[in-house]
């Protein structure tokens, strides 16, 4: 194998231990009541976030996700700093403590968020590709939705406008095979939603989102015909370790399901893939491993060092300039003032 | 007399009306098998089994439209929202068709439907998951709109609305799901409209509905011990609007506070309060004192998403505005 | 030809001319102002109407539409003076003027409605057959709608859950190839919605909508299915003579065009296959146009002679029981009153 | 000074500022090929092509989504919607998405995004394209709302809309797309914010926004007869609101109509009428009146959709029962 094959394979299980790690240490904060309400883990879905990253080149691309956001702003090449300090709420997270879990952005990365509202994620990234073509940049967006979201009527729309103006845009359902405590299975009309491309006259594909190399080859393919102006459908199948969110006690599924899908790992799978071709390292993987522990827990005390936002930022990042608020608040940061606008 | 947190409170009312009438259905994201998100639906699958209780996709505008139909054609559904944030995907059935059937079709259809949920901000959510969305309800005629601050109250008004021939949406709050109190053992059900005096007092009308009512009594017990006696009105159903009561209690008092969570432009609270400014004028010794949540997009940092809100503290000083016992913005 | 196939083509022929005469009427009285704001004609599209009604069974099954409803609403058996005073916004309307040409309802007749947001009625619908199925009725429920409505998100939402729970319903788009002034070729990922049935795991048929017995046998197949259970899709191509409403000048098209497809009249169709299977009687078509006439111009009279509503029915038809408005109003019809709940 | 309609006046800001800005683009149903189902976009698509002038398929949620999307991503997009009615069907992607674009990514991403097309009755229409909408969106931080009743405004608004850096919503009304009046052949913009005070009286203030700014004016003419003198405001903008202007008129007439022809609860005009009870209560003679359109969807029936919408005749009682001239409803 070449070097840059090993190098690629060096890369992607980088990103995907990083994801892990730090989805393993955002659960123990939360624990720890660092982090509070909605947050969505990533783990077992590493493949996918890491896959598609390796096939975009993020100077032109744009990524877009929905609220289970940490993993792919990680391959988006976020700081871990930035993110775990949005989760404490701190004024140096990446949305200065406004957004949380489920709001995570970064302008420089090209990483559009983070969205709370299921399925909404989907136009606005069709929005990004509409911009991108207008601009003639030669992008790309990729976005991410579930399988509970792609039954939506904002999914329906978006593909018709996609296709009807050549869109460069890829859309990506992660099959994770629960929306929430719901089997993806008794509330899908179809067994395979890459079918549902055809409702749109695009292509679609399944792809085993286990596997990292086979989803970055079908990213690849996706990204060459989004680029062409043919918007693509991939579902990748994969799976969620965790609950839903922190506070899912998953009733709806036996521990043995869960342990079925961890021998599919896909970090396990890329390792083996390593080893197959002898392109493995033992010392290389620990400082990998280690690297990524220290750079989580470098994400943590910086997140716990840092300053909390004074009251008074709840007036900012509302408006450009001069902020004009309805009356009446009379809150902690000052009261309002009638005329103030 | 049983104490029942809020939550059992709503799924002993679905309980006793889907056991009552066959007609009752509950659909919506989450409410069978996981027993709904925030496990009002607890069971009822088990009794009722999956054609009377549905797991939906998730699809607010076509479920919720579904339910309208379902209606129509004669059952009594309640869709559960898993938020009424995302009920904004559904407003458009709400409020053009479940709103307008009876008018559009000269009176010959109707949608007896309910549509409940939580509503308005919960902990650590952000902008788009902690939003009081009461006024996109209130401001539409052909719809009646509740909301319960008490388990007593989210029983009765869930029974009524159940009962109810016409639309009915119901403002739940995630934070009172826990609540616990008194509901008698005995069946009852709650007038939608009337409103109820909770404490009686002569100086001060202190009025609001749903989560922050409970901050008004403990307002009310600040001012207590200020000497101030101040009388608290839980509205319960903010559409219709049981103005009898409010003005009484104003035509005593003199003064009042309108609270509300959600944003002050266009909102139920400053519409109490221009209903009373206006209804009172004669005798009003104070401006009516309206307190909203803060008219910015919610942050997720703790200490900023409670300053944004109505508080205790808030209230206090309102009511010592009206009472000319606090400088303008103190 | 059998007896009762003779009296199928008659009955059919006569539901077809009423519809075209009617409308052609409607178009008048707008023309005098008898008429206003939105009234979209349903000419050319008869045999869409006329081919569904007549597979269905009107005791238990239910039909709903859009704002193009007049055929509909006569299809389903509804008084010609009802519509027309509705039409004339007059007491006697079948909404009693609340609704006027959008908002045709007939409790008796199952028709329920008429609907003017695009798309709105293909949820509701699937509502009804909810109500069928759970209630047992053996009934099925037929929705319209346009080339235009198939791409809201409504119609993606709705196909998914008909096709989950099994539910007793019959989605027919009618593809007249324009939405407004929009061919249905330009705003289309797809040349055939048929196609998009796939995408709900259900069957989908194309049917020629000018040929009113391919519509009626594709509509006792699509009712067989969906009394077992089985949603269909349904595309009738077919084609609007008139402009999308009264107002529209019809820029977008040709006359070359329209007159192409009055060509293939539905009527005119109907009538070849009569007269080439030797059920033609050249007295008794007249004696259906005379009644169809007569008809028209006895609903017109009715619709004249009729009583305005009185203002104070504004309040009417909101609230069962006891009304409960909001203050102020201080309306005409009698101001209203504080604590009046 | 060019005599235009209200139509042309929103067309030639929509032309200026495609020829100015290379990132404005105009999305919508019709707007294209059909020149806007009300004729706004007329001859864009010549001049502009099709790439920036584009007619959407039927999906008002998804094509206002991309609107959004494509405005975090650089342009400049005005968005159509036919109706405001069916802008229902998108409120989650303007309330959700953009008003909260900004907030949510910590002030990293913009959706500098109009939204605009009419809104409130028209005629014969019944109540699912009859409604007034503002409160809607008046109600939301993050967004910006404004309401032009003159062509000189549409235009200048429309402008500033486009050039603002947060998405503005645009409520224009059917039945003024007609209307002519003076409007500089110079370019200019009209700043978003600032009411105009469109005659001057010192008896008492009328305000509102949009369509019934007119009927305000003729209300104006019929008090002049009677003696007394109105000053008449036109909001122009509802969010934000220019509280200064208008509390400065109060201060001076002590007394106050507000017109809104959306429903009463919950609305803009109930808003305004409230903030000028509690910042001018000490001033004013008379509690503030409020005329908004009757409580019920719009019938079809022409003399009743008449009926239900706020007229003249009611300003006119109105301000004469502020003024003590009439008895309170009579
Ligand atoms: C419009 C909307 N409806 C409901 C919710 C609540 N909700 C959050 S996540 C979720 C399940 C989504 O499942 P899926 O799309 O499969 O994504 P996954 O969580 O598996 O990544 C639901 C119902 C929401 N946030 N937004
Ligand atoms: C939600 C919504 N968007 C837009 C409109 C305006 N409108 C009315 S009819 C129409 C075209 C619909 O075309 P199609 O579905 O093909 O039906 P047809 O008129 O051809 O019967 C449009 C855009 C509306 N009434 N509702
Ligand atoms: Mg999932
Ligand atoms: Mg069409």
């Amino acid at each position: 194998m070449s070097a840059k094959d090993k190098e690629l394979y060096w890369k992607l299980r980088e990103q995907m231990v990083l994801m892990r790690v730090f989805e393993e240490k955002a659960g123990q904060m939360y624990g720890l009541r660092k982090i509070g309400g909605f947050c969505h883990l990533y783990n077992g879905q590493e493949a996918v976030a890491a896959g598609f990253a390796s096939a975009m080149d993020f100077s032109k691309d744009y990524v877009l996700t929905g609220y289970r956001d940490h993993g792919h702003a990680l391959a988006a090449g976020m700081q871990p700093k930035a993110i775990m300090a949005e989760l404490f709420g701190k004024l140096t997270g990446c949305s200065r403590g406004k957004g949380g879990s489920m709001h995570m952005f970064d302008a420089e990365r090209h990483f559009l968020g983070g969205n709370g509202i299921v399925g909404a994620q989907i136009p606005v990234a069709t929005g990004v590709a509409f911009a991108q073509k207008y601009k003639k940049t030669g992008g790309a967006t990729v976005v991410y939705f579930g399988d509970g979201a792609i039954h939506q009527g904002a999914f329906h729309e978006a593909l018709n406008l996609a296709k009807i103006w050549s869109l460069p845009v890829v859309f990506v359902c992660e099959n994770n095979q629960w929306g929430m405590g719901t089997s993806w299975k008794r509330v899908s009309a179809v067994d395979d939603f890459s079918l549902m491309a055809s409702a749109y006259g695009i292509r679609g594909e399944l792809v085993d989102g286990m596997h990292v190399l086979k989803v970055r080859d079908a990213a690849e393919r996706a990204l060459a015909d989004a680029r062409a102006g043919k918007p693509v459908l991939i579902e990748a199948r994969t799976y969620r370790y965790k609950g839903h969110s922190m506070s899912d006690p998953q009733k709806y599924r036996t521990r043995e399901e869960v342990e079925e899908y961890k021998k599919q790992d896909p970090i396990l799978i890329l390792e083996d893939i390593m080893k197959a071709e002898g392109a493995w390292d033992e010392a290389k993987a620990a400082a990998q491993d280690a690297e990524a522990e220290r750079a989580t827990a470098e994400s943590v005390e910086f997140a716990e060092s840092s300053p909390e936002p004074a009251l008074g930022t709840m007036y900012e990042d509302i408006y450009a300039g001069e902020p004009v608020f309805m009356a009446p608040s009379g809150s902690p940061a000052g009261p309002y003032e009638p005329g103030r606008i | 007399m049983a104490q029942l947190s809020y939550r059992e409170a709503l799924n002993r009312a679905l309980d006793e009306e889907m056991a009552r009438d066959e007609s009752v259905v509950l659909m919506g994201e989450e409410v069978a098998e996981y027993d709904g998100a925030y496990k009002v639906s607890r069971g009822l699958l088990g009794k009722y089994g999956p054609e009377r209780v549905l797991d939906t996709p998730i699809t607010e505008l076509g479920f919720t439209g579904l339910g309208v139909g379902a209606a129509m054609a004669g059952l009594r559904p309640v869709v559960e929202w898993m938020t009424h944030n995302f009920a904004l995907l559904a407003i458009d059935q709400v409020v053009n068709e479940a709103a307008k059937t009876r008018h559009m079709s000269g009176g010959q259809f109707s949608a007896p439907i309910v549509f409940r949920g939580p509503n308005g901000p919960a902990e650590y959510l952000s902008s788009q998951h902690s939003q009081a969305l009461a006024s996109y309800w209130a401001h539409v005629p052909g719809l009646k709109v509740v909301a319960p601050a008490f388990p007593a109250d989210a029983y009765g008004l869930l029974k009524s609305a159940i009962r109810d021939p016409d639309p009915v949406v119901i403002l739940e709050a995630e934070m009172l799901y826990g609540f616990k109190g008194e509901v008698p053992d005995e069946e009852f059900i709650t007038p939608i409209g009337k409103a109820a005096v909770l404490r009686e007092g002569g100086d001060v009308t202190l009025v609001s509905f749903g989560k922050p009512v409970h901050m008004l009594l403990s307002a009310a017990e600040e001012l207590a011990k200020l000497g101030v006696a101040a009388e608290v009105i839980d509205l319960r159903s903010v559409r219709p609007l049981d103005e009898a009561t409010l003005m009484a209690s104003v035509a005593k008092t003199k003064r009042a506070v309108v609270v509300d969570e959600s944003w002050p432009a266009a909102s139920v609270g400053s519409y109490v309060a221009h209903r009373i400014a206006t209804e009172r004028f004669d005798i009003l010794d104070a401006p009516v004192e309206f307190v909203s949540s803060e008219d910015v997009p919610m942050p997720y940092n703790h200490a900023l998403e409670l300053a944004v809100q109505p508080s205790v503290e808030k209230i206090v000083r309102a009511a010592k505005r009206a009472l000319y016992l606090e400088a303008k913005h103190g």
